[in-house]
């Protein structure tokens, strides 16, 4: 499992906005293994739909800027590929789950066509083995009337069900890499850890990796590998889960663990939010842009752009990007 | 009983959908529920994804002309209501969709969609309109600059926060918020929780709270509902659930929330055969994936029983279970 | 506990940063960066110029004096020749322009507005197979219009509106409007049970205001180009109906040019024709430019970087 | 059945309205054919004689009754200038008017649609410009010019002489073929222009929604974009444009391509009958119109459900 | 084998293929009001006279009668034998579909139809008032079975008409169409459908008719009367270039098969003509350029002269533009001065009228003008007549006007009808700016446009157009037919649109109606002539020039005048084609 078949180095977006070009995705790189599940958790709107957008070569000239020194999935080098090349990996190589599902999903096609043709598509199987194997991708997430599903249009479902039939369809191609943008926001926890259950299914029977873009850090402990923490389109913090939980280093990431709400016999405990806001994308400060909310910032944050450093040595697997990093874990419990 | 204190009252809604085009399928989303919100209370809704909590959302609201059975808001039924009664009521309750990019118009920016509900209920003057559209997006954690932007050039987290904004940009008596808080990262979801709570507590704004993540319910709600299959099994005063579940489902649920710690077990799916909404199983709903389930649990429908001994109806709890059956 | 302050606010952004509203700016910064819809915006100016100059009595007053031979070629008396008459092809062409934007543009904004209002509204009360009474009145009211033989009903309106100068373009926009009432209305019956108007539904807008501003605009692209084809059509008909003694008797057009041309095409002269043709070929090339980049201007998705 | 006994009284208002209005029409300010049917040197009393003849003496609601009572027992009558039995006329000249318009009508269309999605895909490109340029160019001419320059080009010596330039003598396929060829690239260049730049219109506003975006991340080709997802969502103005032209195509024919090709097809007919007043063969070229709308208004209706499921 | 193919070719060359430039709406005889139908009806029916062929100025000839009629000394009775033999085509109207003998009783039967208003017929004006005891029949409710002691069949030959006053012209009625022999059966078999199913005696029989043209078979069983050169009329020294000579003696139809095409559209018929598809066109008007090498003389260009036999000949007929006399604006007024004053306007406008420019410009200077309403095919026309009136003279336009107080102000707005086509509006902005060079102001004229001729007919038969346009086709040769347009009691809806009424034309009309042609009455026609010219009530006229082209395969004189449609039976393959024939 330590083959990393998919690796990014320095992608950056840039986009069109009201008030002029912003940088929304600044120089993030990471990697991914095989069968590897990877959390992507940040501030809402920090970048992360747009980081998979790109990834995926789906943010188009007009709209925004990509650059990016490398995508790497397997041997292919994403950047290089004209688009008929990547409209050839996309879906069959790598795929996505949108975080919108109604607006995402085609509302003249029933879900049984959606799945059906993506299946046919990747699968090469026939009309009728893919009407099967439909039904059967929707049983897996845990959909029970299958042949009304497959009947029914997007706007017949609820919220949650269009959402697993997204992942239905993700799953269905088999990718090496999955992008999963907030799968299962619209889930009950039942059939959330359902679908959990079956991503990783899916990463351990055909080695698929996944990024899973989340707010819920629940879902990130049971289910990731390893998670990234991003702040205003950069990474701040990259860790195993484990130590994530166990020992923060970033001010962020102990603020956003401070921030989970937790369900508790007794009287609900309040959560606090992380003081301030986030600064808007075209008018970023120089230097960490954490700094204006954080309390141990001083002038050398707001100056100077911290890189991203090992805090565990030699194994390089728990790294972060700043100038004072916690010592030791301030997680409370 | 005293229902006339009740802001909003559902009698017994059902709701039903043809399916496939034909008129004989149907399909039975929210199948008789009833339950009472309180001024100035908040109502948490969990449930099963598909259990029908947004076509009960849908159908108070009267986009979707509920089947059968009955809402009411101060005691009138909204079904009957017309002319300025209606707009009033309109003003006074708000929807915060489940689908926050589809449910704005994607030719108008943020803030046309703010200061609308605001030109047509005539609240304020004109020129303070776009001050109080401001407010309304600086109150759930969104910078003035995103009202000249489009419903497309905010991330999902920034469109629930504007859904959210202009159901209370009107500052209604009742809000109900569909999955509201799904998209948005735990800093900000604090920060929501806490500007709810007041609301509720300085302008008396009362919510009807549908979400997954039990805790948040748990730090908001005064009451919570758990609906499966369409109908209401379960309930009960806050504090009461999250202490003494007394539905198998409910008690699953509350298993299932995943914890923020490695080292916690891995949540387990409910086992069993998930049951088909347009066949629902005879007896009740759940014995398909019931732990606990019984003969009689295949053959007859539970009904809704009262377990506490108050005799307020605030703060009984509810459920349908045979187990609870005296 | 302490509400958050917008505290960044003041500091970063200039506040008039979101003094423009509607987006008017915004379509029109876009309008300005799209070469074509410019090329277009300047075609249709210029075309508006010389029709006013017309309108005015500077130019193009010499259209109906026969002073040459018959089908003179260029020349500098005659820049583009002459017709069969001996009339100055170019004086009419100019003195046409006038024409095609009276009636042209008269025409396709009325019909497309009217269009657009009664099909939104057929399109919005169509609840069920079938539709209500508005519904119902509206496609009868199609229905009637778009049976009836188009000459017949011309004939009558000439007949009832006898000498009145505008009933060429009552006949034209009455009878205009049903295909572009349809299309609105097959589009509206599809967007409206869109998320966005069940959520200004839900705030109780009322009816029109739902169709005008939530429904409406997501039928622009329809709009804008039955639009143009309404001019031409416009175009092309004003001479059927002056033939059929409707409208500006005493004037000349485009399309009465083009009428004329048929004849001298066949005797081997093309300069009338060519000349109507262009004309009408370049104003429309505007209009359409024109209209493609005011879909894309107004259409926010359509971003420009 | 409720909605087939709707649709029936619906159809039958409008045919009323759409008969009555029309019949008025015609009455009133229609042609009068005492002047085309008097002989030269008419006295007073032989136009008072004529009138009695056509009818035009008689009140005009026991007329219009007539008329309905016509139209429900399928009798037109005779036309008033050849003495031809309606129906016969009606017979004889629809299915060449069909034979004549439909494969122009059909591919005129298609490629009006092939050449949208083209240039929509393109949108902003040279491809994109040209189509737009060409189907300007074919908005601004005229139908005249173009039929006659057809026939020049390919049915004279001064062209190609490939074709014959006028007639209907179809026994088979291959001079159908040889009749039908010229009318229709003619009715294909005049439509095309129209058709392209409507598609392409359409096509452009679907192309710009979000679920377009999904189909390519999972892997759809521009094909697969633009024939299924782009084209099955613009069904419904598709539908609409091409249903509600049907008539167009059936009762109205084409009366330039008719006179011009020599076809005797019901366009000519029927205009004759309306420039001269011939009010039988007027009467039921407009009701024959208010039933194929009535028909075509309740098959669209279907149609949308079918091809969008949001409608409902 | 090689044989039959041969055959086959030279069969497609027994078919003629005509070209109209309208088309007729209907079959029936008594309905054949324009010349499209004419030409077809005589073709399907019998007529009893007919012109001859090939003789020019026209000359009467008997068709299916036997001879010329025997006319009482009084010129009131006329006996007519028809020829023996003759039947009417095989059809489904007779009994047993077997066509029976055509008698003398069919063609009382069908004048008698003319006046039966249920036929809706349009050719009575013919007979009206002329024959003794018609018009009563009609008054007493058209009962076929009474007889009429003015039209009678007195055996199945021998017709018998009493005039009530001597009617010179009514032989050349009974060459038209409207005369035609139509066979009761078939009237009550087909009723109004008749027009579609036409059963004659003619030439010809029908095979199909709609609106894009008709085709016609010979008839097997038309009457054997060898065709003579002589008989007809012919001229050697002008007609020997036809290629008629070879067809002496044989017997017409020459032609198996006849199909003729209605095409309206100038574009068309040119196109189909130079494409081989017709074997005869009347150029369009905007081809001469391309079809006239020179104009005087009227010389072909080569290249088509190669192909294609030529004639250029005048129509039986003339367009003119009247006032309508019955608008106190322009034409009579009760008070003498003003009556004086408008006309000098009538006489100015015809003066500033510059008939050079419309000859030049939209007949392409090869039209005839003349001065007056006798046109120069009739047989009276004088061709030293004065020329002033048609000469255009601005100066003496301006002087009459000034000199009867008519200033740019004081003119009244004249009201100019038309139907609406190109080159009707392109006339009447002709006809604007030759007005405005006698400073009548532009702003004074108008255009009233209608949308079809029925509704302009309308409106000058009610008095409703104060200046308007018409173009008359003569029925026969005799001037008549024309003088008849100004006569008082003809005045509308009558076609006397002008709606002229002079004592002295109106007496000289009446004298002159009843005496046969003679010099003396030639000389009173020509005094009507210069009455009229002197009132200045119509600005009058043009004659227009036809160019006929025809295939050199096909040996013929078409004519599209009074002769109609009769010269289709002698249409022939040329000599080339013949031969073959002939050798089989
Ligand atoms: N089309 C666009 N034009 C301009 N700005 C955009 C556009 N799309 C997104 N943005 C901005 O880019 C930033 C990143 O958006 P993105 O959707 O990636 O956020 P996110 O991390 O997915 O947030 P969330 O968790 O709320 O979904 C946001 O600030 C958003 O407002
Ligand atoms: N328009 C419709 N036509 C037919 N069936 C529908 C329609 N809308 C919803 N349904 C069905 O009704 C049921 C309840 O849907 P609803 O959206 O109310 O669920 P929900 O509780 O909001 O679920 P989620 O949590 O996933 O949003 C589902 O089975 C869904 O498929
Ligand atoms: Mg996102
Ligand atoms: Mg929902």
């Amino acid at each position: 499992m330590s083959d990393c078949i998919f690796s990014v180095r320095n992608l950056s977006v840039t986009l069109q906005t009201g008030l002029g070009l912003a940088r929304v995705v600044d120089k993030i790189s990471f990697s991914l293994q095989g069968g590897e599940i990877l959390g992507l958790v940040g501030e809402s709107g920090c970048g992360k739909s747009i980081t998979a957008a790109a990834l995926m070569g789906l943010v188009l000239s007009p709209q925004g800027l990509v650059t990016a020194d490398q995508i790497k999935l397997g041997d292919k080098n994403l950047t290089q590929l004209d688009e008929a090349s990547l409209r050839r990996v996309r879906g069959s190589e790598i795929s996505m789950i949108f975080q919108e599902p109604l607006t995402a999903l085609d509302p003249v096609f029933s879900v049984g066509s959606h799945l059906s043709t993506v299946i046919r598509r990747h699968r090469g199987e026939n009309r009728r083995q893919a009407l099967r194997s439909s039904v059967d991708m929707l049983e897996r997430v845990g959909m029970a009337d299958a042949d009304r599903i497959m009947q029914s249009y997007p706007h017949q479902l609820s919220g949650g069900m269009r959402q697993r039939v997204m992942i239905a369809m993700a799953m269905a191609c088999r990718p090496k890499v999955l992008i999963a943008d907030e799968p299962t926001t619209a889930l009950d926890v039942t059939t959330q850890a359902q679908v959990l259950t079956q991503l990783s299914e899916l990463g351990q029977s055909f080695g698929t990796a996944i990024l899973l873009i989340t707010h819920d850090l629940g879902v990130v402990a049971q289910a990731c590998d390893r998670a990234l923490i991003m702040y205003c389109g950069r990474i701040v913090e990259e860790a195993p889960v484990k130590a994530l939980f166990g020992a923060p280093t970033h001010p962020y990431t102990a603020g956003l663990l401070a921030a989970v709400p937790r369900i508790s016999t007794g009287r609900a405990q309040r959560v606090q939010a992380i003081p301030g806001l986030v600064p808007h994308p075209a008018a970023l400060s120089d230097g960490c842009h954490f700094a204006n909310r954080c309390q141990r910032a001083d002038t050398r944050c707001r100056t100077l752009i911290p890189n991203m450093r090992s805090v565990d040595g030699p194994t390089n697997s728990h790294l972060h990007a700043c100038h004072h990093p916690l010592e030791h874990s301030c997680h409370a419990d | 009983m005293q229902t006339d204190s009740a802001l909003l009252s559902v009698r017994e809604l059902v709701v039903r959908y043809r399916v496939n085009g034909s008129r004989r399928e149907l399909l039975t989303a929210v199948n008789g529920v009833s339950f009472d919100i309180h001024a100035g209370s908040i109502f948490g809704l969990v449930g099963e994804s598909g259990s029908g909590k947004t076509s009960l959302a849908h159908s108070i609201m009267q986009l979707t002309l509920p089947t059968s059975g009955e809402v009411q808001f101060h005691g009138k039924n909204l079904a009957h209501m017309k002319g300025s009664d209606l707009k009033k009521m309109r003003r006074n309750i708000q929807l915060a969709f489940q689908d926050p990019l589809a449910s704005l118009s994607p030719r108008r920016s943020i803030q046309q969609s703010l200061i609308e509900p605001l030109d047509h209920f005539r609240i304020d003057a004109p020129e303070q309109r776009r001050a109080r559209a401001c407010r309304a997006l600086e109150t759930v954690g969104l910078e003035a600059d995103v009202l000249l932007r489009f419903p497309h050039e905010l991330s999902g987290g920034q469109r629930q926060r504007v859904a959210l904004a202009r159901a209370l940009v009107t500052e209604p008596e009742l809000i109900i918020a569909d999955e509201s808080v799904s998209s948005m990262d735990v800093s900000v979801q604090a920060r929501i929780i806490e500007l709810i709570l007041n609301l509720r507590q300085q302008l008396g704004i009362a919510f009807l709270f549908i979400a997954h993540d039990l805790a948040v319910i748990q730090q908001l709600a005064d009451h919570v509902g758990v609906m499966y299959l369409g109908k209401m099994i379960e309930i009960a005063p806050a504090d009461r659930l999250f202490r003494q579940a007394a539905h198998p489902y409910t008690r699953a649920l509350l298993e299932a929330v995943p914890v923020p710690d490695p080292a916690h077990g891995k949540p387990v799916a409910l086992q069993g055969e998930v049951p088909s909404a347009l066949t629902p199983p005879a007896g009740c709903v759940f014995h398909t994936r019931c732990p606990r389930v019984e003969d009689r649990c295949r053959v007859l429908d539970p009904l809704s029983n009262q377990i506490n001994e108050s005799g307020e109806k605030r703060t009984s709890h509810h459920v349908k279970c045979h187990l609870w059956n005296p | 506990m302490k509400t958050p302050q917008a505290l960044t606010l003041s500091r970063v952004f200039p506040a008039n940063a979101f003094e423009s509203d509607k987006g008017r700016g915004r379509v029109w910064s876009k309008l300005r960066r799209d070469k074509a819809g410019l090329l277009g915006l300047v075609i249709v100016t210029v075309f508006l110029l010389l029709s006013l100059g017309v309108l005015f009595g500077w130019l193009g007053q010499g259209w109906s004096i026969a002073d040459g031979g018959r089908w003179e070629p260029m020349s500098v008396n005659h820049w583009l020749g002459t017709n069969l008459l001996g009339q100055d092809i170019f004086q009419r062409a100019v003195f046409s322009t006038r024409t095609a934007f009276e009636i042209g543009l008269a025409v396709s904004l009325l019909s497309t507005l009217l269009g657009a209002l009664l099909g939104a509204l057929a399109g919005w009360y169509n609840t069920k197979l079938g539709g209500n009474w508005v519904d119902g009145s509206i496609l009868w009211l199609m229905g009637v219009l778009d049976s009836i033989p188009f000459y017949l009903f011309v004939a009558a309106v000439a007949y009832a509106l006898q000498g009145w100068p505008w009933a060429m373009h009552v006949a034209m926009i009455v009878t205009f409007w049903t295909t572009t009432g349809r299309l609105v209305r097959a589009e509206v019956m599809r967007i409206k049970s869109r998320g966005f108007v069940l959520s200004s539904r839900a705030i109780g807008l009322p009816v029109p205001v739902i169709l005008i501003r939530h429904v409406l605009p997501n039928t622009l692209h329809i709009l804008l180009v039955q639009a143009s084809m309404a001019f031409v059509a416009a175009i092309k008909t004003e001479v059927i109906l002056s033939f059929l003694g409707l409208g500006v008797q005493d004037s000349v057009s485009w399309g009465m040019m083009l009428a004329e041309s048929t004849q001298e095409v066949l005797a081997g002269h093309f300069n009338n024709f060519l000349t109507a043709s262009f004309m009408l070929f370049i104003l429309l090339l505007g209009f359409n430019l024109l209209a493609d980049a005011l879909q894309d201007a107004f259409d926010p998705r359509q971003a420009s970087l | 059945m409720r909605i087939i006994l709707h649709n029936i009284i619906h159809g039958l208002l409008l045919i009323l309205g759409v008969t009555l209005i029309s019949f008025l029409l015609m009455v009133w300010f229609g042609p009068d054919q005492t002047y085309t049917l008097i002989g030269k040197n008419a006295t007073a009393s032989q136009i008072m004689e004529v009138r009695h003849e056509l009818n035009y003496d008689q009140p005009f609601m026991r007329r219009y009754l007539d008329y309905l009572v016509e139209l429900f027992t399928l009798d037109l009558g005779a036309s008033n200038s050849s003495g031809e039995q309606v129906n016969s006329i009606l017979r004889r000249t629809l299915p060449v008017s069909l034979a004549l318009m439909l494969p122009g009508f059909i591919i005129g269309n298609l490629l009006g649609i092939v050449l949208g999605l083209i240039a929509a895909f393109r949108k902003g490109t040279w491809s994109d410009r040209l189509i737009t340029g060409l189907s300007v160019t074919g908005m601004s001419i005229s139908f005249l010019i173009i039929i006659i320059g057809l026939q020049v080009l390919l049915s004279t010596p001064y062209g190609l002489n490939l074709f014959p330039v006028r007639g209907w003598q179809v026994e088979d396929l291959s001079s159908y073929l040889a009749y039908v060829t010229v009318p229709t690239l003619s009715l294909i260049l005049v439509t095309l222009g129209y058709n392209t730049r409507f598609y392409r219109a359409v096509f452009i506003e679907e192309s710009s929604r979000e679920h377009i975006r999904t189909a390519r991340a999972f892997g759809a080709s521009p094909a697969t974009l633009m024939w299924r997802h782009v084209l099955k969502n613009s069904l419904v103005p598709i539908t609409t444009r091409i249903m509600f032209s049907i008539p167009l195509v059936v009762i109205s024919g084409s009366l330039l391509i008719e006179s011009y090709f020599g076809i005797p097809g019901i366009g000519k007919v029927s205009f004759d009958a309306i420039t001269s007043g011939d009010q039988p063969i007027l009467k039921a070229v407009v009701g024959l119109t208010a039933v194929i709308f009535v028909l075509i208004q309740i098959a669209t209706d279907f149609i949308y459900r079918l091809v969008d499921p949001r409608i409902s | 084998n090689g044989g039959d193919q041969s055959t086959s070719t030279e069969i497609s060359h027994s078919v003629y293929r005509h070209s109209m430039d309208g088309a007729p709406n209907n079959l029936d005889p008594a309905r054949s009001s324009n010349i499209y139908a004419n030409f077809l009806v005589v073709n399907l029916y019998d007529t009893l006279y007919r012109y001859k062929y090939l003789a020019r100025p026209y000359q009467l000839e008997p068709n299916l009668a036997e001879n010329l009629p025997e006319i009482s000394a009084d010129g009131l009775t006329y006996t007519i034998r028809i020829k023996p033999d003759v039947y009417f085509i095989d059809d489904l109207a007779f009994p047993e579909s077997k066509g029976r003998l055509v008698s003398a009783q069919d063609f009382v039967y069908s004048i008698k139809r003319h006046f039966d208003p249920q036929t809706r017929a349009q050719g009575a004006w013919l007979w009206q008032n002329r024959i003794v005891g018609l018009d009563d029949w009609k008054a007493n409710g058209s009962d076929y079975k009474q007889e009429i002691t003015g039209l009678r069949a007195l055996d199945g030959r021998t017709i018998q008409i009493q005039l009530i006053s001597p009617y010179p012209q009514l032989v050349h009625t009974l060459t038209q169409g409207f005369s035609a022999i139509v066979p009761r059966e078939a009237v009550e078999y087909y009723g109004r459908e008749l027009a579609i199913h036409p059963v004659g005696s003619g030439p010809y029989r029908l095979l199909s008719f709609n609106t894009a043209g008709a085709v016609m078979v010979r008839n097997s069983d038309f009457r054997q009367e060898p065709f003579s050169l002589e008989n007809e009329g012919y001229d050697p020294a002008s007609q020997s270039r036809y290629g008629l000579e070879h067809l002496e003696g044989l017997t017409p139809p020459f032609m198996d098969r006849i199909e003729v095409e209605f095409i309206g559209e100038d574009a068309a018929r040119w196109n189909a003509f130079i494409a081989g598809e017709l074997d005869f066109v009347k150029a369009p008007v905007s081809q001469f350029d391309q079809v006239l090498e020179s104009r005087n003389p009227l010389v072909l260009k080569p290249e088509l002269a190669e192909n294609f036999h030529f004639q250029a000949t005048l129509e039986s007929g003339f367009v003119h533009t009247d006032f309508n006399m019955d608008d106190p604006r322009i034409g009579y007024h009760p008070n003498p001065e003003t009556n004086a004053r408008n006309k000098a306007l009538r006489c100015a406008i015809s003066k500033a009228f510059d008939w050079e420019k419309r000859n030049e410009i939209f007949y392409y200077g090869i039209g005839q003008v003349f001065p007056g309403i006798i046109p120069p095919v009739a047989p009276e026309f004088n061709p030293d007549q004065d020329r002033t009136s048609i000469i255009r003279d601005l100066k003496a336009a301006r002087e009459l006007l000034k000199s009867h107080g008519w200033t740019a102000d004081k003119l009244p707005d004249l009201e100019i009808g038309f139907t609406s086509s190109v080159t009707e509006r392109q006339m009447f902005e002709q006809f604007r700016s030759f007005m405005a060079d006698i400073g009548y102001p532009r702003g004074k004229i108008h255009p009233l446009t209608f949308a079809s001729y029925g509704d302009y007919a309308q409106a000058y038969l009610n008095r409703e157009v104060m200046l308007m346009t018409i173009g008359w086709t003569m029925d026969y040769p005799d001037a008549e037919n024309t003088i008849q347009l100004f006569y008082g009691p003809n005045a509308t809806p009558g076609s006397n649109t002008a709606n002229y009424n002079n004592e002295e034309f109106n007496r000289l009309f009446r004298d002159s109606s009843t005496m046969l042609a003679s010099p003396a009455r030639t000389e009173m026609y020509r005094k009507m002539n210069q009455i009229v010219i002197e009132d200045c009530v119509t600005i009058s006229g043009i004659s227009r020039k036809m160019i006929l082209l025809w295939n050199r395969d096909i040996a013929m004189l078409p004519d599209r005048s009074f002769l109609g449609g009769h010269f289709f039976r002698f249409a022939g393959p040329g000599k080339a084609n013949f031969k073959n024939r002939q050798e089989e």
